[in-house]
């Protein structure tokens, strides 16, 4: 790839590629599953969360090949319930959220900021052992036959009429929500308080802003999830009726406590794929970033913005019109921030020296992405359309643009800009580029034709419909197996890039941020001495000297 | 079948067949249907020219500025304050543009004529039933005068259920203990779809009706068969109130008369059948059983069969469970 | 504690600041004993409750000595809960709007079912004579004479056109508009001389018709 | 010699408790303390959810609220619950100063006043428990107090107010309990010295979580036994 480009800060003793890095430096099961190296916890995350979404991915091909015919015969009613309140629970919770700040934001946070581990090692093992005890319920959930709520668990169905087990469900997420707070709480203590020395907030990554922006999100919004889901278990278990208008309580309540966390988290998902796509378009296209303080800025304010506006998910619900018609004022208010950051990206590319390598299609993907994504969330915010869209297909598209095509797409492109660095292997580039366009191909195919479907009428969680919808629906089936196909592949590829791929070279993007200043893969204590942060993050050898 | 594919993608086909169905929206089938299509094409067409703009910036980038030798120098532009502010500004410009025209035809669409035709929707695990109060008759179907306000207040027996009418453009969720309203002008007779959109659990997706909209006169006549049939109601006793009943109640949506399996057991032949429960215990269906399982119907339910017949305690006079008892026992 | 050095607060700072929860306590205590409108009991227990908030805060919990951020932090977590509830209950408070602007379904059914039974019992009689009836049925009979006799409500007798001197001393004819108002709102306006007792027996507009047409007769 | 020698060569005299990843013992402490005021503010926000009930619940049914607490709680139980927490509080906050001065004698003892004061709130809450679970006045469906008509049933929900009581008095016992037992693991730690005046952040969480429980009591109280 590109030759090694001279580093002002390079440490020379940090050029070799040690025998002794984080992978071999101790052996055995023990020392993987009781470590404190976040390197290895940020290994041990990713491996976690994408076992998990190949679960929560198989359910919803479930789901897709259900929905390729209008009749209901491949899974009864009720099994589809439970397929598609799983892949829900399983996505949101366990792969969506923790995705890229678990882990990537756990390998590569202390390394940007040139430190040896996170402020609280032994509290970040912890989180990720209450992560996998919280999961350990969602999957025997699964085995037990599953649970048929929907992932938003809405009351009085989730309180009195639901059948599988609710409570255990319930509990796992109660339990999941305290990983993701200790993490949080986590990044927030280590960006704060141990930067490398002449490392300002504005000599910080994007990705850190992104984490930052993230965690703070994580520690206020997910304890009132906490709150609501332990009201639930008692909902169900005592009666208690607060959210039961059978005994006296209200719904739509229910809704807004569900709402107040729900919201907020689709910024914890989205947010770090802003970070991760702010770095990589930056160092693809050997430019730096436009408007730093723009992007930074709007991570934060989207993470204040977005407790403001959780009721536009309930203009239908029963609120009030007046509440209504304030939610959606301030949900406009957080796409500003979001436009701010892609037009930013898309300037950062003029004038660049922008390299065709599978990161960088995947990063322009995502903006192609998050762009549908973004400019379709203003039918849901304008209250006159959204009578008409909400909960049919078009929110289904939506989000998973968002989601899906943001969140994923993202995660995707993070694995490969820093595979090199973790794993110290190169992977192939033809086969990343090849499954790149079916993968793009695969994904528009099966979430564009919802939109049409959506629009026309169709409402979301049906198990059988009526035929008119039958030509978008088989189009998004198809799309769906082959993204599928898409993701089997470059698992594949990936792994293979494991045993055979080339030796990765000690900085193969020639990136600046302190992260690529240590070895490849990394030393156990990520680097020697302390490194000291003399430039920014995004001054690159190839800016030429002037204006 | 691309061409046709994409022209009317871009919502050009406007004046498609059919009232005003276009490419993306449903036939505009009610008042409100034009104002709420102009306000989603305005967004659309505000969306599609952002979407060209920027992702035309970005392959356009793309190709201009494609690496050609490694370290080849790039700008060392970092931003520009200007730019940043014009993109700040025109977004929220045509933001609170949006929401300006969304929030006036939504209060449009929210607050009913005063001198609305008042019908009541009741929801309930799977079924609608209407109530139009000033004639006083119970119909298990929506039908309406055309070209008059129609005012629907909704309430439902058990779960969160949402009332949904595509070619209105109109939807509300029918919250248990509460009222909802929602209303609609239907100029043109026709008929049009009903879905549930708020998950409701297993026929979620089968709780469908249709709104049949008639003219002045056939809708009189309507009414009028449906105040005969409810006055010949009024004497039917027996039997034959029970088959009435057995329609009305919804009975038919779960359990056959022939035999076949449905959501329910079949009824002909019921009584005096032994029937094996899911929990292992065999029974002999008598009156009892049939009573037991019409008010509290969770408490014995046979092997292979959900247990999501909603209860029908007082809802039922005592006359009409006689009847319905008398008219399954009639069946063999 | 941070910073280099630590700074000690001062034993009696302890027991000062334990003296004054002490004492807010037995203030809050006693409020409530008192018994204030319900309205402003809860502002001001939650006044007090909020001032102890901040000794504990400021003193118990060193936020006086500690970084600014953590200051920051602590207060931010109010905002996020204030917006919490003031969006939720204003969605409460402000849910039935649209459905009084228009009048819900379950008032105009009772005003229709109320309209037709008032019918049947109208049927043929002539309002006065209904008049007549309601006050016999519907209990002005109780506190109101016919003969002029003072009892607890003031006599029907020569009421219409009978200039009225009002407890806060006004004065005003009785005429219809009056008559209609003492009916819904007997605590408005109440004549000198006689308590405030009356309540609202849910009289509806025909009932008020017919009972003023009965009250001009009673000369 | 820059920067990392000069770490290095530290390392001989290391601060016992200094992490090895952290350059030294005053940003461990911020860190740490930082840590545990974010800890704080997730509690906060995890009571707010509860205050949100009974805000709303209020709202929905305020002469429940005001009749079922006027008629079934008493306030002279609240009052000493309350000092019994603010006493304690004061004992924690003292024993938070000995830790830091490093007077050990007075560690323990002022320790073992707090974990006894909190029991004895427990006491008393457990007392005020029985009590209603003995006239049936138990949240939900085991609503089993004055029988409610029908009619009333729809403004009057006593057995909503009772979910919110429990509820929220519960959730508080619950973290009273929990600082009992970190205060007991605290004060077998301190027997063996280690809780001294270059390692006293443990002392100083503790603390701070014991005073947030004792301000979460603050707002409860009034709230629950006095509004009238």
């Amino acid at each position: 790839m590109s030759p090694q480009t001279a580093n002002t800060y390079a440490h020379p003793e940090n050029d070799l590629t040690p025998e002794v890095n984080y992978l071999n430096a101790t052996k055995g099961l023990k020392s993987w599953l009781l470590t404190l190296d976040h390197k290895r916890i940020g290994v041990m995350y990713l491996v976690t969360i994408l076992t998990f979404f190949m679960v929560g991915g198989l359910l919803a091909l479930g789901i897709r090949a259900e929905l390729f015919t209008p009749e209901g015969d491949l899974f009864t009613a009720a099994t589809y319930n439970k397929m598609f309140t799983l892949h829900g629970a399983i996505m949101v919770f366990l792969v969506l959220v923790p995705a890229i700040p678990a882990s990537i934001g756990n390998f590569v946070l202390p390394l940007m900021l040139g430190q040896k581990d996170v402020a609280f090692p032994k509290l970040n093992l912890a989180s990720f052992w209450i992560y996998i005890f919280g999961a350990a319920f969602l999957v025997f959930t699964l085995i037990q036959g599953g649970v048929d709520t929907g992932w938003t668990f809405y009351t009085p169905y989730s309180s009195d009429h639901a059948s599988g087990s609710v409570v255990l469900t319930l509990t796992g997420a109660f339990i999941l929500g305290f990983s993701s707070i200790l993490t949080g709480l986590n990044f927030i203590v280590t960006i704060h308080k141990m930067r490398a020395p002449g490392q300002t907030w504005r000599k910080m990554p994007l990705m850190l802003w992104a984490l930052y922006a993230t965690s703070v999100i994580q520690v206020l919004a997910t304890p009132v999830i906490a709150i609501t889901l332990f009201l639930l278990i008692f909902e169900r278990i005592l009666e208690i009726g607060i959210f039961d208008p059978s005994m006296g309580g209200d719904p739509v309540l229910f809704q807004h406590f569900f709402w107040f966390y729900s919201h907020p988290v689709v910024y914890v998902m989205v947010l770090p794929a802003f970070g991760v796509i702010s770095e990589t378009v930056s160092v693809h296209s050997r430019k730096h970033i436009f408007g730093y303080m723009a992007i930074a800025g709007s991570s934060v304010s989207i993470a204040a913005v977005g407790f403001l506006i959780w009721g536009h998910h309930m203009f239908l619900s029963g609120q009030s019109e007046l509440q209504g018609a304030i939610f959606s004022f301030l949900t406009f208010g957080v796409a500003i921030p979001t436009a701010i950051k892609n037009f930013s990206w898309i300037a950062t590319l003029w004038k660049g020296s922008i390299r065709w390598n599978t990161v960088m299609f995947y990063t322009l993907g995502f903006i192609w992405i998050f762009l549908i994504g973004g400019l379709t969330g203003l039918f849901l915010a304008t209250m006159a359309t959204d009578v008409h869209l909400h909960d049919t297909y078009f929110v289904v598209a939506h989000f998973h643009y968002v989601m899906m095509g943001g969140t994923l797409f993202a995660l995707i492109t993070a694995i490969h800009h820093w595979w090199p660095k973790m794993t110290g292997r190169m992977f192939n580039e033809t086969v990343g580029k090849l499954t790149f366009w079916l993968a793009f191909i695969g994904y528009n195919l099966t979430f564009f034709p919802q939109f049409v479907a959506g629009t026309q009428g169709m409402p979301r969680r049906y198990h059988q419909y009526v035929p008119e919808f039958e030509v978008w629906m088989q189009a998004s089936t198809i799309g769906s197996f082959i993204f599928g196909a898409a993701l089997f592949i470059m698992l594949g590829y990936l792994i293979h890039s494991l045993f055979k791929g080339v030796k990765a070279p000690h900085n193969p993007w020639g990136a600046v941020s302190l992260e690529w200043e240590t070895a490849t893969p990394p030393i156990e204590h990520n680097f020697h001495g302390l490194p000291v942060c003399t430039k920014g993050p995004y001054d690159f050898d190839e800016i030429e000297e002037g204006a | 079948m691309i061409p046709s594919l994409l022209l009317p993608l871009l919502g050009l086909g406007e004046a498609a067949a059919g009232q005003g169905k276009t490419f993306w929206m449903p036939p505009q089938a009610s008042t409100l249907a034009p104002d709420v299509d102009k306000v989603f094409y305005f967004i659309y067409w505000v969306d599609i020219a952002f979407f060209v703009l920027m992702m035309g910036a970005v392959i356009f980038f793309a190709f201009k500025y494609k690496q050609k030798k490694e370290g080849e120098k790039t700008s060392s532009n970092k931003g520009s304050h200007s730019l940043e502010l014009v993109w700040a500004v025109v977004p929220l410009i045509l933001s609170v543009v949006m929401f300006v025209t969304g929030f006036r035809v939504y209060v449009e669409s929210v607050i009913p004529p005063a001198d609305s035709y008042d019908v009541r929707v009741v929801a309930q695990k799977w079924s609608w039933a209407f109530e139009y109060p000033s004639e006083g008759i119970e119909a298990s179907e929506l039908v309406v005068p055309a070209d008059t306000n129609v005012r629907l207040t909704m309430s439902s027996k058990d779960v969160l259920h949402s009332f949904f009418v595509p070619d209105f453009r109109v939807k509300k969720d029918v919250v248990p203990g509460r009222y909802t309203v929602v209303w609609f002008n239907a100029p043109e007779p026709g008929e049009h779809h009903i879905f549930c959109t708020e998950y409701c659990g297993d026929g979620h997706s089968v709780m469908l009706n249709t709104v049949k909209v008639l003219p002045q006169d056939e809708y009189d006549a309507w009414l009028a068969s449906q105040q005969a049939v409810a006055e010949a109601e009024g004497d039917l006793t027996g039997v034959a109130l029970g088959e009435s009943l057995f329609t009305k109640k919804a009975c038919v949506g779960c359990h056959s008369i022939d035999g076949t399996k449905l959501v329910g057991p079949p009824m002909n032949g019921l009584s005096g059948r032994t029937e094996e429960l899911a929990d292992g215990t065999t029974i002999v269906a008598d009156d009892d059983y049939i009573r037991e399982s019409i008010l509290a119907p969770t408490t014995k339910v046979v092997a292979g069969y959900a247990p999501s017949m909603p209860p029908f305690e007082g809802q039922l006079s005592e006359t009409e469970i006689n009847a319905l008892i008398d008219y399954i026992k009639s069946l063999d | 504690m941070s910073g280099h050095e630590h700074e000690h607060m001062p034993l009696k700072t302890y027991f000062i600041i334990y003296g004054a929860l002490l004492v807010l306590t037995v203030v809050t205590v006693g409020v409530s004993v008192i018994g204030l409108p319900s309205t402003l009991s809860i502002v001001v227990a939650m006044a007090v409750a909020t001032v102890k908030a901040v000794l504990v805060g400021t003193w118990f919990m060193h936020l006086k000595y500690d970084r600014k951020f953590n200051v920051f932090v602590f207060l931010a977590s109010f905002w996020f809960m204030a917006i919490f509830f003031i969006f939720t209950m204003t969605d409460l408070s402000s849910r039935g709007d649209i459905l009084a602007v228009t009048g819900n379904f379950e008032q105009r059914m009772d005003e229709a079912i109320a309209s037709e039974k008032f019918d049947e019992e109208a049927g043929d009689m002539t309002p006065e004579e209904l008049g007549a009836s309601l006050y016999a049925n519907k209990g002005c009979v109780g506190c109101h004479s016919l003969d002029g006799s003072k009892m607890v409500g003031p006599s029907f007798k020569g009421l219409y056109g009978r200039e009225e001197v009002m407890a806060d001393g006004s004065k005003l004819t009785a005429d219809d508009a009056y008559i209609k108002e003492s009916i819904l709102e007997p605590q408005a306006k109440i004549v000198e001389g006689y308590a405030p007792v009356m309540q609202d027996l849910g009289v509806t507009e025909d009932e008020i018709v017919a009972i003023t047409a009965y009250i001009k007769t009673l000369k | 010699m820059n920067a990392n020698e000069g770490g290095a060569a530290a390392n001989a005299d290391r601060n016992p408790y200094l992490a090895h990843h952290f350059l030294d013992k005053f940003q461990q402490d911020d860190a740490v303390k930082m840590g545990m005021w974010l800890f704080l503010v997730q509690e906060l926000l995890f009571f707010g959810g509860l205050f949100m009930a009974y805000i709303s619940m209020r709202f929905l049914y305020p002469e429940t609220f005001l009749q079922e607490a006027l008629a079934h709680l008493d306030w002279r139980l609240g009052a000493i619950n309350t000092v019994a927490l603010l006493t304690s509080s004061l004992t924690m906050a003292l024993a938070v100063r000995a830790a830091q001065q490093g007077k050990q004698k007075q560690l323990v003892p002022l320790l073992g006043v707090t974990a006894v004061l909190a029991l004895a709130f427990m006491g008393i809450k457990y007392f005020e428990y029985s009590h209603k679970i003995h006239d049936g006045l138990m949240p939900g469906i085991y609503y089993a107090g004055e029988a409610v008509g029908a009619v009333e049933a729809v403004h009057h929900a006593p057995q909503i107010f009772f979910s919110v009581y429990f509820m929220m008095t519960g959730v508080h016992g619950l973290h009273v309990l929990i600082g009992v037992g970190l205060i007991g693991y605290l004060m077998w730690r301190a027997t063996k010295g280690e809780m001294n005046e270059n390692n006293y952040s443990f002392v100083d969480n503790v603390g701070l979580y014991w005073h947030l429980v004792d301000l979460i009591w603050i707002f409860l109280f009034p709230l629950l036994y006095l509004v009238k």
